[in-house]
């Protein structure tokens, strides 16, 4: 079958079975039921895990398959956000590095949305420096371990049957040495989920709380106190899987952005017009290097860390179109009885300069490796962990 | 030219701060704006009874302390850093219509300063500067019309309307025909309400030429009270983050060792030496130079308005992820640094101002 | 849309720049600035003879290669990078208008761009979009007024005209009555006169609402052009700084490794996939969808003259003090970058256009 | 005598003696002549040197007549230009750190106007760096030395008669250690000062050579290997000397101040009138910073790390003005037959982020001093200098 004609017939599945609906808001049981019913069907017609090992459960297909479909899947709208994760870490980091039991456990479930999987790295006191996280893994006498620790910031944790759970297992060694990746399963006793509120009244994120909770034998990823090297591997994902999506939508909902300023604001005002165009430029801007980059990676040329670049430029074009919009819309943005979306947009402006990096973070990403400049110098990588200060421990 | 405070000055500021600091810390504050009224009314009485700051600058004979505007700036910083909920601002806005009206309103000024200068009852001012709002008068002296959004609208005890003509009335609160519809804040620290109007009983508090001379003034000094509590939000925020950033490790040292989080905390910082240059002056000039006051109060939204907002917002961000949740303070200081940045109009019109002052 | 090289284009920026480094490095360029006419004549002639960059975007039927406009960006982004001295993007941009009057102009075009084409005559165009200028055409046909500015006004062999009646003539560097008056530029690595017309001879090209057509694509045209100039300014001054970081020691480490420096270079960065982008698709709009020009035109002075000149001004600052020597390179890419930004009228202008064609 | 009284004397005597011109430009030596006069007749009157001590020339008044003196100078332009490094950072060093013999040989003559002194400290390899400099100093059997190296920036040089140069003096110990600070006589042979042409197209400043110069002894000031303490004094001084001055004067002759562009610029133009406002804000806001530090001052707060805040700040603004300027102006702003004021003040505009620290060296400042932040780690501290990459060495 050539690649129009795998094409064609993608576009032809989507339109007849794309529920046209996000779970993204479904707290409701019924929503994640919906999304894993698509799952199953999205699996049973061969378009979830286009190119995973067929061995595992995927379609061992190409990278040019999966740009096909991902082009039709850009048109519609689908109901797969609690599976984000899974599919787009927790999933491929299993492939590259699970045991063969892993694999043969996990990945035909998730790829079918049997199971919802989330990823628990990131703590109060390990953000942007993940390696200084804190969660303790001891080792139990059957092989297995006993996890007690707290983990923040994870999405889809409230659905979630499994996790990625990165952890400590040695405080006597420098700190990217004495941690250890396990899977770890969300439904068994001293996890507790509990929502997180955010600075908009909403709970987008969880923390998660791990009390003497029991994992068995055979649930480490990667190597034992080698958890660094398979975070880095999740994390390599994570960043590919955010920077294809980077900018690519959202702005025809965006109450900020520059086509539903303009409807409005005094377009009359010769210094309306003149702010409205300054965010006019930079969303064009911000869109054509992002079109760059995709025509780049259409032709093999990977974006790398200039993917970092557009993340960055994203970042700040969301808070300065927030700013602008309620600079521009005035006193009744932010005291209203209808409506709200420009207070809710400046509410949220935040988030992109936070999740997935700070804007600092991404700065040195392009500084070290599209500018190839010197790094700095590290005062954390030979100190034992135990001596090490974290968070804000005084 | 006075930039700097007096000894009583800082004695004013250590009174406030230290009542503040016992009376409404943090968490009273976040107790206290999810209560039914958006701020405790036990509060408000000992901020009047024990400091008479709502009366600061109304004149002796009305009942005030008769202060002058760098004093209430000093208390207006405090009270903005510790984002103090509740119809302070608001009335200090009335008190200072009305004492600005003083002169030509006659009867009704010096009826009504007294109780509001004492603290027992708040009022309001709309619309203000730069807000929209439609009210007139009718044959019988009675309000038709509404104004969107009014500080407090909905708790004060006095509103003071701005008609379409430019003249003041005053309205009760059980006044009939007044509607008063509690609006959704960004800054959760204060309240706002739509107020409608419908053959609404008002009294006369100055009318014609006499009014608008007293109102533009009197807005210029609303203006300056409003930037120095905006050079609160912004001290309070630099600060907030100075702290945290002395004390969060990140790759195994604080923060602030960082270039990036120091160099942009000297910028802020560079910001807070101005902004606080800017309300010294605002507020002298206030006092002193009544000539300057129109180009000071321009000048200090146009410039502290921004600066809070943009500073207010960086010690979110430079807080990391913690600085995104609900329970920490970051986002309370930015809602409210944005909110007070359009209160009186989108920043365009501040500068739109200033240049036709000074171009 | 294509925003990336083809090879063949690859294949052209490689040969100009390798030309560019053997012929016009930074001290011939130096050498050149200093000399009576700005520029090496040798060199201009290589230029067309071995790359025929004049000719680039000219028809074939008019002598020249032919070639599109994503292919003249290309070459000016390098010519651009080396700053190189001299007339090509004065006779490139009447290359332009000349190739789009070519419907219009009948003779005049066939006759004049041949030899602007091969190089052999140097050419420019005044007054551009955003320049003041005044000459109207008298009764006998010959031109009278003044231009205050001109590209290589002084040393180009043809110079188009553009009256304020909107007609395009041609006068040649000889004619009688042409007052060719050298300036002072900023830019040291290019000249301007002021040009006077008294009586002057001069050959009609277009007009009416052939040339107004014309004219306008022509002018976007070189807007576009003008920014892949100025990509190539960007460009390089990003890249000479980049290199400086990784050597200069201060405090025992390079100063790259400082993320103040490291941060603002990577702010730079973004600029640059930015700006590369908008010239890219500009170049693809001249080419390919011409409604959409006029809009990416503005778009790319908008947002690429103010990176340019940012990207140049921050390459020199982080340099320090050897920045503000006369010797050093980095004030010939500020001085360029800045004189290009206006080069087309003040900046707002551009923003202006760009929001009466979007908003 | 009561202050007032003082201050009405000085002001007197300023109004019949200030000849009005600046030297500044003056390269010939008919300036250098005026100026030395002018300070003669300066010292005679009892205003050179106010608060330095009375046994070596000085006056031995206190600051509340310095600041007196001052106030009436700031009304007329003095040619003391050639004197200013002599008198902000040479001579106070000399007073706090030099030998009884040093004063006696030089404060009286320094004060008098009869040396003009310059700072040797930059080199091309250590600017805000200084402490990395190069410049060696070998000593001699008879208690002297011998130099060998290069300077830089150095002000007033060719018309210097004195020089406070620092010198390595010990490679093999860290580079704050081997440094000693010396006198040098710069009509010496070996001495060679070449006048530096700046971006402006100008020399406001100099290089200096020194090939094999012989130093006397005798002329070590403060430690041998002591120097870094010793040029922390003058450093100290010169800030005092530099932030004292911070944007107090300038704007009336500024082609790019707001003063001077709503002249010419069109002020009916909304635009126009937004970005000329800008400039005003910022304008204003610096110019009440320095006014009330200027008020702290004389009230005895005075303003140390702070007025870093007000360079930085005064640096920015000139950039942001000259920038907006130009834009404002347009195409005839960089290619003009008579004026180029603004070309002027573009071109010259980086000299104040360079000049006396660079906006960085001010934000550390700020935040270590003001903010007392933590410091960064240091790499340099410990390092024999010998074995330390200073400059651009590979």
């Amino acid at each position: 079958m050539d690649l129009e004609e795998y094409q064609r017939r993608a576009r032809t599945w989507l339109a007849a079975n794309a529920p046209g609906a996000r779970a993204e808001g479904a707290s409701a049981e019924d929503g994640v039921v919906v999304a894993k019913d698509f799952m199953a069907r999205l699996h049973d017609a061969g378009y979830s895990g286009i190119t995973w090992p067929a061995e595992w459960g995927g379609q061992g297909l190409t990278q040019a398959e999966e740009r096909a479909f991902a082009a039709e899947a850009a048109e519609v709208t689908l109901p797969t956000y609690i599976f984000s994760i899974g599919l787009g870490m927790c999933g491929p980091t299993l492939v590259d590095l699970g045991t063969p039991e892993q694999k043969a456990r996990h990945i035909r479930r998730l790829l079918r949305g049997e199971d919802v999987w989330c990823q628990l790295f990131s703590e109060p006191g390990a953000g942007s420096d993940v390696a200084s996280l804190q969660t303790r893994a001891v080792p139990t006498e059957d092989g297995g371990w006993v996890v007690n620790g707290q983990k923040v910031w994870t999405s889809v944790a409230q659905h979630a049957d499994f996790g990625l759970l990165l952890t400590r297992t040695d405080v006597d060694v420098p700190k990217h040495k004495g941690l250890t990746m396990l899977i770890v399963d969300m439904r068994v006793p001293g996890v507790t989920v509990r929502p997180l509120r955010d600075m908009t009244g909403r709970a987008h994120f969880n923390e998660i709380f791990f009390d003497d909770v029991h994992i068995g034998p055979g649930n480490v990823v990667g190597e034992v106190n080698g958890g660094w090297a398979s975070a880095v591997t999740t994390l390599l994902h994570e960043r590919l899987s955010i920077s294809s999506g980077v900018g690519m939508s959202g702005q025809r909902d965006n109450p900020a952005s520059f086509e539903s300023l303009r409807k409005i604001v005094d377009t009359t005002d010769p210094l309306v017009r003149d702010e409205l165009v300054e965010l006019h430029v930079r969303t064009r801007a911000l869109a054509l290097f992002n079109a760059k980059l995709s025509q780049e990676t259409k032709a093999g040329i990977f974006p790398g860390a200039r993917g970092s670049a557009a993340k960055l430029l994203l970042a700040e074009l969301i808070n300065f179109g927030a700013d602008l919009a309620v600079s521009l819309a005035g006193p009744e943005a932010v005291a209203y009885e209808d409506g709200g979306g420009l207070a809710g947009a400046i509410a949220l402006a935040p988030a992109m300069s936070l999740g997935g990096g700070t804007n600092e973070i991404m700065r040195n990403i392009v500084g070290d490796r599209v500018l190839n400049l010197p790094p700095e110098p590290r005062v954390d990588k030979k100190v034992p962990f135990k001596d090490l200060k974290v968070g804000t421990q005084s | 030219m006075r930039l700097v405070l007096s000894s009583e000055q800082h004695e004013l500021r250590a009174a406030v701060r230290s009542f503040l600091a016992t009376v409404s810390p943090p968490a009273k504050v976040r107790q206290d704006m999810e209560g039914p009224d958006g701020h405790d009314h036990a509060v408000y009485r000992r901020l009047n009874g024990e400091l008479g700051l709502a009366g600061l600058v109304v004149p002796e004979e009305h009942g005030g302390a008769g202060g002058g505007h760098a004093d209430l700036a000093v208390a207006l910083e405090e009270t903005g850093a510790a984002l103090l909920p509740g119809p302070l601002l608001a009335t200090v806005f009335a008190t200072i219509v009305l004492s600005e009206l003083a002169g030509a309103g006659g009867m009704a000024v010096k009826e009504l300063l007294p109780g509001i200068a004492a603290g027992t009852t708040a009022a309001t001012v709309g619309p203000l500067p730069g807000n929209r709002g439609r009210v007139t008068v009718t044959a019988d002296g009675t309000l038709e019309g509404e104004i969107p959004a009014v500080l407090n609208g909905a708790d004060a005890g006095l509103i003071l309307v701005v008609t379409g003509g430019g003249d003041v009335y005053a309205v009760e609160a059980g006044a009939e025909g007044l509607g008063r519809i509690p609006l959704t804040t960004l800054d959760l620290t204060r309240r706002q309400a739509r107020l409608t109007f419908a053959a609404t009983p008002a009294r006369l508090v100055a009318e014609g030429e006499a009014a608008a001379s007293g109102l533009a003034r009197a807005f210029d000094l609303v203006a300056v009270a409003l930037a120095a509590e905006q050079l609160g939000v912004l001290r309070a925020s630099l600060d907030a983050i100075v702290a945290y950033s002395g004390l969060r490790m990140a790759f195994g040292r604080p923060i602030g060792s960082y270039q990036a989080v120091k160099h942009k905390l000297a910028d802020m910082h560079c910001k807070l030496e101005q902004a606080d240059a800017i309300v010294r002056y605002a507020a002298w000039a206030a006092d002193e130079s009544p000539g300057e006051l129109p180009e000071a109060a321009a000048l200090a939204q146009a410039y502290v308005g921004r600066a809070c907002f943009e500073v207010a917002r960086d010690h979110l961000l430079l807080h990391g992820g913690i600085g995104f949740t609900w329970e920490h303070d970051a986002h309370l200081y930015y809602k409210r640094a944005k909110s007070d940045e359009v209160l009186l109009g989108p920043p365009r019109t501040h500068r739109t101002r200033l240049a036709d002052l000074v171009i």
